[in-house]
């Protein structure tokens, strides 16, 4: 399976990259699976990840979702808008 | 970078909004700009630059005009956020609240900016004087809050 | 009637006062319209005439931008309110105030349309469709509000 | 003396008038006498005056203020603007 990752303001500088593709084997891969995989591919992620949400295909989601092939997974760290 | 209803990559305009949202059962109306200011916490500021999840940010703006009018019976709320760099002065949010009376307007107005600053997948990067930029702590996203 | 900085016989406008209260140092910027709506306690309106004892009136505008400014450390007020006889959806008060933070811009605004309502020395006369007119109920004026 | 008197709001309508003069020949009346005398030519007022406050000169004054040859008086009905 492949998950198109977008990363969202500091992540994007911290990881140096705005987005990222995870190509598996398997399948029945979880949010908490890929962010496993992210902070493995990127060591800068594991103090951050605490406050970042995932949203796959514009919904917000908990860490158990399964992930379909060919998802975005977008991470989103705390937000300062307004 | 897109145009929507919410999100807008271009100076944000009150006339539209104003017509947009006109209504003869209304006797107040309270808009909120939120400007770009010449210093944070001390430090000369720039620019500012706003980025935004755009598809998830028009569906929690939208949630919030939603959420304005059901909790405050008010009867018109409309929220626009701009994205990309900001000069001093440049308007990054701009919300406009119709009410047939003062005190729902205001409210529900204060509860658009504030859910705005908890919820809306947008992040700002400061440029300072200085020539350094740093992103501003934020406010983890709750799944509950969206969904 | 008679044209001042704070009771005007002409429609109100944003523009000159955004522009007279512009401010770098503002992140909040906060604006008021009352306007006049079509209906009071469910009868229909058709216009309402506002009169004003005009000097005292702007007396006391000023005294209220000026507390505003003091008790909320907001850094741009001004009040205008307008005269005459007005059409439905026609602003009859206009307040703009600009603040670093949004916190100090809502509360000053709202205690400027709070204390016009109490203190400022004008009349509205409701016109009905029906063809009926009426003085509304107001606020007795106290000499320690004013002096 | 004479003072100049100005009604407004419902009082305007109330007396049918804008303004009166009052024109006396003895001096040192209070705005709680220039109160007694318009209340008896003008009776309606008896029902408002309760509410209403008195400017003299665009400031607002206490019921034991001596009014001045020439003041004008301002008759403030309880207000109604914003």
């Amino acid at each position: 399976m492949k998950i198109h990752v977008v990363f969202y303001g500091r992540l994007k500088q911290d990881v140096g990259a705005k987005t990222a593709e995870i190509d598996l084997a398997q399948d029945g891969l979880t949010v908490h699976d890929l962010a496993g995989l992210l902070e493995a591919r990127y060591p800068v992620l594991r103090e951050r990840l605490g406050g970042v949400a995932f949203a796959v295909n514009d919904t917000i989601v908990a860490d158990d979702y399964c992930l379909r092939d060919g998802d975005e997974a977008a991470l989103l760290p705390p937000v300062s808008g307004g | 970078m897109r145009m929507s209803r919410w999100i807008l990559d271009t100076p944000l305009q009150l006339e539209p909004l104003l017509a947009e949202t006109e209504d003869p059962a209304s006797g107040a109306l309270v808009i909120f700009y939120g400007t770009v200011r010449n210093e944070n916490d001390g430090q000369p500021v720039h620019s500012m630059t706003y980025e935004a999840h755009a598809t998830l940010a028009e569906k929690v703006l939208a949630e919030i005009e939603q959420e304005a009018l059901e909790r405050f019976g008010v009867r018109r709320c409309r929220i626009q956020h701009r994205i990309g760099t900001l000069q001093l002065g440049e308007t990054s949010v701009l919300i406009v609240v119709r009410a047939a009376h003062r005190d729902a307007a205001y409210r529900a107005s204060r509860y658009a900016i504030d859910a705005i600053k908890q919820r809306a997948p947008i992040w700002k990067e400061e440029h300072y004087i200085s020539g350094e930029s740093r992103y501003l702590d934020g406010v983890p996203l709750q799944q509950k809050d969206i969904e």
